[in-house]
């Protein structure tokens, strides 16, 4: 029983759903779906939050490496949770909107976040170029094809590209460097995510379709005690 | 507090820096600065849209919302052992929901409109035109449809890889090299942007050393 | 000042990969620390000190150069700032180039904006970047501007056949008869040329599709770069020629210098920004030539084991 | 040719010509809708406006009934240069009740979607041509019911081909499941699984597992917790150390069910611990810079990156190949492939990362659903090559027939 009921409520929640796509009087029950996940993961954020407050306290406990640092994710959780649930420095009080401009708690995503999610993206940029470094070498075919069309990409992308095709006459432009880079983006880039994107919706509906009719049923763990 | 919030900003973004030259203290204070502060941020913003602005601001509106909080009150049975088991009914619910939605959206947004766009004539820059495209045009059309072609034939499960069918798929990934070649080439601009943005700011914002 | 510090940065990057070179041809492979201090260098000196790099137009930005070069004098052109503060660093640059450049040439410029944010950054640009080198022009005989009308796709297929009807007045409430810049202009197909700097929706497209394509009236676009790969299929029939991001910016400017030496003082942020983009660019294709050397170093020396 | 590939064959020229016979049909029925446009040209200067005329109401077809679509004929002196027009505004009547402004069209305007209407209600409209200061009235319409149609039938080619599809997904899982065996190729990247797991345990390391930043309403969660599934298996059996920091609370408790079941399989629940799966925070790049902690601290053997990833995919894959770690990853973003390629050492491309739970679980009836997909491959490249051919002939030739066979296509095809 502990296994059928689940594996009922999927498929009847499933096949609701495909069939809601076809039938009018049905069509607003998807957006209900979405409705009943928000909620379920707000409750479900309770656990988590749990387990991130048990986690950096067992630590603290036991006097793990790095302990102190959880003392500072207690206290950052702990003060934005204050700031927040109580809409301290909000300049429209309990009844304003919570990230209200001047509320503590938007100048701490302003001031705290903000920065450390903007650096914390630059790093890509160096994480490019080691990527690059590393993985466009000219190992196999395949790697060479790589290599090749991002290097031209790349070229195409600075003065350098027009500045060795300059020589091209203008009735053969397509022949420079930068529309070279321009064509492939358009022609062989089209093609490349045109399959993929066929492929993956395909790989969708028959992942949905193994969920739905009970196939796949890893998503709910064990038969006993749970 | 301008001030005061600026050198905040270029603590925090050497701390992150700090960490491509090796994991320290300080690249580990920011960790649990970010990690606290941003779960907190995310607590509270679900908190007041999705509890409170839901069932307090519009309460007794839509009997639905009830349904969402049993499937909620459900989830949270986890923290009793013993029936703990209940949980997987809103977990199976969720599976079941994402399953049936993705299974019909995806299939009309890509597969039908993508294979859709491959109607496409050869000759022509669009269906319907008349024979007007150029060389470039042409080859450019050529490309694309040969390219999904052997690009499918590539994910092809059923067939081993061997012959002309083999020679296909090999094509195929010739295909796939190429897009995600150029992908990465031509991403790396906006990824320096982001990086400028940063630097802009050590040096202008923080260290008020661009003139301008 | 500015250009010794050039002058060591580029030695440092360029002397740092030469030898960074020479070490791979002994195989040996470079340290991620290095490529991250490169990167850094390569971004931090151009913004320290300012680094241009001089910008070959591509065809496609030529051709909306040229296009404004070649107009007769007096020749009425619509630039339309189609973007909203988050698409502004890409797209600005280059409407402010092009608007100098009409200027410089004697066209008379109808400016307006299909984003209720546009209008704002519209008069930015023309008291910021675009008027005061020109303090001879002067507004409603060389220039106006005509702003904001909200209606999306709506505008430019109202104005196609009546400009006053969705524009009565400018944007100082100056009746649009009494403006001696529409004295010959009813409707966008009385124009010479319309130039749309956008990226999203409405925006360059819809110019081309309720305008161009309809009136026949030439069409340039200055596009954010990832928006650029659409607006080939456009080319050449539908559109005269596309600027993309700020590299697109970067060649306009370049090629304004070239051709009217007056504007080599004037800034250039297309140019600017890309002289860090450039640099970072050249020193990724030099680690990936530095990586393959490597590579094939080590392959010979198994062969030789 | 061996059977099933006779099926697979049969299957598709079958649902092909199905669909071809279906469209051609359905077209025939299709009746497009005028629009009727009569700007006329006149250079006088008239101070009073003409109304609006030929207001028409009709029901929007294929909806709940909250829809009624109207169209008129705009004010014939809504003209391009001196009119006087600025604008139409929309009157109803609900249910005899007073007339109420419901909204305000630009001048030139000539149709109008009202999607309050209820169910049952009746409606009048009627069509203000507004000047300054004055409006000139259209004459009403008919009084009208909102409809609510049970099937949208302008969705019907979708229904077919998802239906030809999913039928031959559920098809071949039958015929599995009957016993037949089915040939599915080698998938490079899933080869690999049991080596890296392998060589965590040699290794005495940890593995890592990240499912994505997304939740579990996104399917690409779902199919890297499906492959967490298989892998735990063989974890629990060879007991290596797992762990799995997720940005989801809903992950977090998925993901312990599926560890947790893994080693009563097993036949190790002792060694299960709730501690295997943590939750860090929602925000992208919070996880991001904690998860960069934990692989450099930690050391993971092996690390999979198996879900939805967006711009973070670089910075993980990087740091995971720095500390030296065997990378297999999945993705469905297409954006975020080329980065995998770059930074690890196996990448399931796309679709394989939803092939790849199927064929790890060697189960006859979820290799038979890759089957299935073949099909709705097999059909994209016959629909492709037909479509390519018939609309380059058709276009370059003028050749009826081909022409009417690319109407078709694009028919069925179009999704709007």
């Amino acid at each position: 029983m502990k296994r059928q009921i689940p594996l009922f409520i999927t498929f009847f929640v499933g096949t609701l759903l495909i069939f809601s796509v076809f039938i009018p009087p049905m069509e607003t029950w998807g957006e209900n779906f979405t409705l009943f996940f928000d909620i379920i993961a707000v409750f479900a954020f309770f656990l988590g939050a749990g387990n991130l407050v048990r986690v950096h306290v067992g630590k603290l406990k036991k006097r793990k490496a790095d302990w102190g640092f959880s003392i500072v994710t207690l206290i950052g959780f702990g003060f934005m949770l204050f700031v927040g649930l109580l809409k301290i420095g909000n300049p429209g009080g309990i009844a304003a909107d919570v990230t209200a401009p001047g509320s503590w708690f938007q100048e701490m995503f302003n001031y705290v976040i903000n920065p450390l999610q903007s650096t914390m993206y630059a790093l890509l940029a160096f994480f490019v170029a080691s990527a690059s470094y590393r993985a466009f070498r000219a190992k196999n075919r395949e790697a060479t094809i790589l290599l090749i069309a991002a290097f031209v990409i790349l070229l195409g992308r600075t003065p350098l590209g027009m500045l060795l095709t300059a020589w091209i006459p203008d009735s053969l432009s397509f022949f420079q460097i930068p529309n070279m880079a321009v064509w492939i983006m358009n022609s062989f880039n089209l093609a490349g995510q045109r399959a993929i994107l066929i492929g993956i919706s395909l790989g969708v509906v028959a992942m949905s379709l193994r969920l739905i009719l009970g196939v796949e049923r890893t998503y709910l763990g064990g038969d006993d005690n749970g | 507090m301008e001030h005061f919030a600026i050198w905040i900003a270029a603590f925090l973004t050497l701390g992150i820096v700090s960490f491509l030259y090796k994991d320290n203290a300080w690249y580990k204070l920011c960790e649990a600065i970010f990690v606290g502060i941003s779960a907190g941020y995310w607590f509270v913003v679900l908190f007041w849209d999705n509890l409170h602005g839901k069932f307090w601001m519009g309460k007794g509106e839509d009997p639905m919302l009830y349904v969402g909080a049993i499937l909620g009150i459900l989830m949270l049975m986890r923290l009793i052992p013993k029936i703990g088991w209940i949980s997987r009914w809103p977990l199976a619910f969720i599976v079941g929901a994402t399953a049936g939605f993705y299974l019909i959206n995806y299939f009309s947004s890509d597969v039908m409109s993508q294979v859709g766009s491959t109607v496409m004539p050869f000759f022509s820059t669009g269906y319907g035109s008349g024979v007007n495209a150029s060389l470039y045009d042409i080859i450019g059309n050529i490309v694309v449809a040969v390219g999904t072609f052997t690009g499918l034939v590539y994910f092809y499960f059923s067939k081993e890889h061997k012959g002309a069918f083999g020679a296909t798929a090999k094509v195929g990934i010739f295909f796939l090299m190429v897009t995600f070649g150029a992908s990465f080439g031509y991403t790396v601009m906006s990824r320096m942007s982001l990086l400028i943005g940063r630097v802009d700011f050590l040096f202008g914002d923080f260290l008020g050393m661009i003139v301008q | 000042m500015d250009n010794i510090g050039v002058i060591i940065s580029l030695i440092l990057i360029f002397g740092g990969l030469v030898a960074l070179f020479y070490g791979s041809l002994k195989g040996r492979e470079v340290d991620r620390r290095i490529i991250f201090l490169f990167i850094f260098l390569a971004v931090a000196a151009p913004i320290l000190f300012p680094m241009t790099f001089e910008e070959k137009a591509t065809q496609v930005v030529k051709s909306v150069f040229d296009k404004v070069e070649n107009l007769p004098e007096g020749s009425t052109v619509l630039l339309s700032f189609d973007f909203d503060p988050a698409m502004a660093p890409e797209v600005q640059p280059m409407a402010n180039a092009i608007s100098r450049h009409c200027l410089e040439k004697g066209h008379k410029i109808i400016f307006m904006s299909l984003w209720a944010t546009g209008q704002a950054l519209l008069s930015q640009s023309l008291s910021e970047s675009i008027l005061p080198g020109f303090p001879e022009k002067q507004n409603l005989v060389d220039y106006v501007s005509i702003g904001y009308k909200a209606g999306n796709e709506g505008v430019p297929n109202v104005i196609i056949t009546d400009i006053q009807k969705m524009f009565p007045t400018d944007v100082n409430s100056v009746p649009l008869d009494s403006i001696p810049i529409f004295d010959n202009i009813e409707s966008c197909k009385d124009l010479d040329f319309i130039v749309s700097f956008g990226g999203g929706k409405p925006g360059p497209k819809e110019w081309i599709l309720f305008v161009g394509d309809p009136g026949g009236v030439p069409i340039g676009v200055g596009v954010a770069a990832v928006v650029a790969p659409q607006m080939y299929p456009y080319l050449p029939d539908q559109v005269i020629g596309i600027l993309g991001g700020v590299k697109g910016a970067a060649e306009y400017e370049s090629e304004l210098i070239r051709v009217h030496p007056k504007f080599a003082d004037m800034d250039t942020p297309g140019l600017l920004m890309m002289g860090p983009q450039t640099l970072a660019h050249v020193v990724i294709m030099a680690f990936i030539v530095i990586g393959n050397v490597v590579f094939f170093r080590g392959r010979r020396r198994e062969k030789k084991e | 040719m061996t059977p099933t590939r006779l099926h697979i064959f049969r299957v598709i020229s079958i649902s092909t010509i199905c669909v071809l016979l279906l469209a051609s049909l359905a077209l025939s029925q299709d009746e497009a809708t005028p629009t009727t446009n009569l700007s006329t040209e006149i250079d006088t200067v008239i101070i009073e406006v003409a109304a609006p005329t030929s207001l028409i109401a009709t029901d929007h077809k294929y909806d709940n009934g909250e829809r009624i679509n109207l169209q008129w004929v705009p004010s014939i002196d809504d003209l391009p240069g001196i009119s006087t027009v600025v604008g139409y505004r929309i009157y109803r009547q609900d249910d005899g009740g007073a007339a109420e402004a419901i909204a305000d069209l630009p001048a030139k305007a000539n149709h109008y979607r009202d999607e309050n209407t209820e169910l049952g209600h009746t409606y009048i409209y009627s069509v203000a041509a507004l000047t300054d200061g004055a409006e000139f009235v259209s004459n009403p319409t008919e009084s009208i019911s909102p409809e609510r149609e049970w099937i949208d039938f302008s969705k019907r080619y979708l229904f077919l081909i998802a239906l030809i599809v999913g039928g031959a997904v559920i098809y071949f899982i039958e015929i599995a499941r009957r016993g037949k065996k089915l040939f599915v190729r080698k998938i490079a990247g899933l080869e690999a699984v049991d080596d890296a797991v392998g060589r965590a345990t040699e290794m005495g390391r940890p593995i890592l597992f990240i499912p994505g930043i997304q939740d579990m309403d996104d399917v690409q969660t779902l199919a890297g917790l499906t492959i967490l599934g298989r892998i735990s298996k063989t974890i629990a059996d060879y007991d290596t150390e797992i762990f799995m920091p997720v940005s989801r609370s809903l992950v977090m408790t998925a993901g312990r069910e599926i560890i947790k079941s893994s080693y009563q399989t097993a036949g190790r629940p002792d060694k299960y611990s709730d501690d295997m799966v943590t939750y860090i925070t929602d925000e992208q790049f919070g996880y991001v810079a904690a998860v960069d902690g934990i692989m450099v601290r930690e050391k993971p053997a092996t690390i999979f990156l198996l879900g939805a990833f967006f711009a973070e995919s670089l910075i993980l894959a990087e740091t995971g190949n720095y500390i030296g770690a065997i990378q297999i990853a999945g993705t469905a973003r297409p954006a975020q492939l080329p980065f995998f390629i770059a930074a690890c050492d196996f990448t399931l491309i796309g679709e394989e990362l939803f092939a790849a739970s199927a064929y790890l679980s060697g189960e006859p009836k979820q290799l038979g659903s890759l089957k299935g997909q073949d099909v709705g491959k097999a059909i994209a490249m016959v629909i492709l090559v037909i479509g390519a051919l018939a609309t380059t002939i058709g276009t370059a030739w003028n050749i009826a027939s081909m022409n009417s066979l690319v109407d078709i296509l694009k028919t069925i095809f179009s999704t709007s």
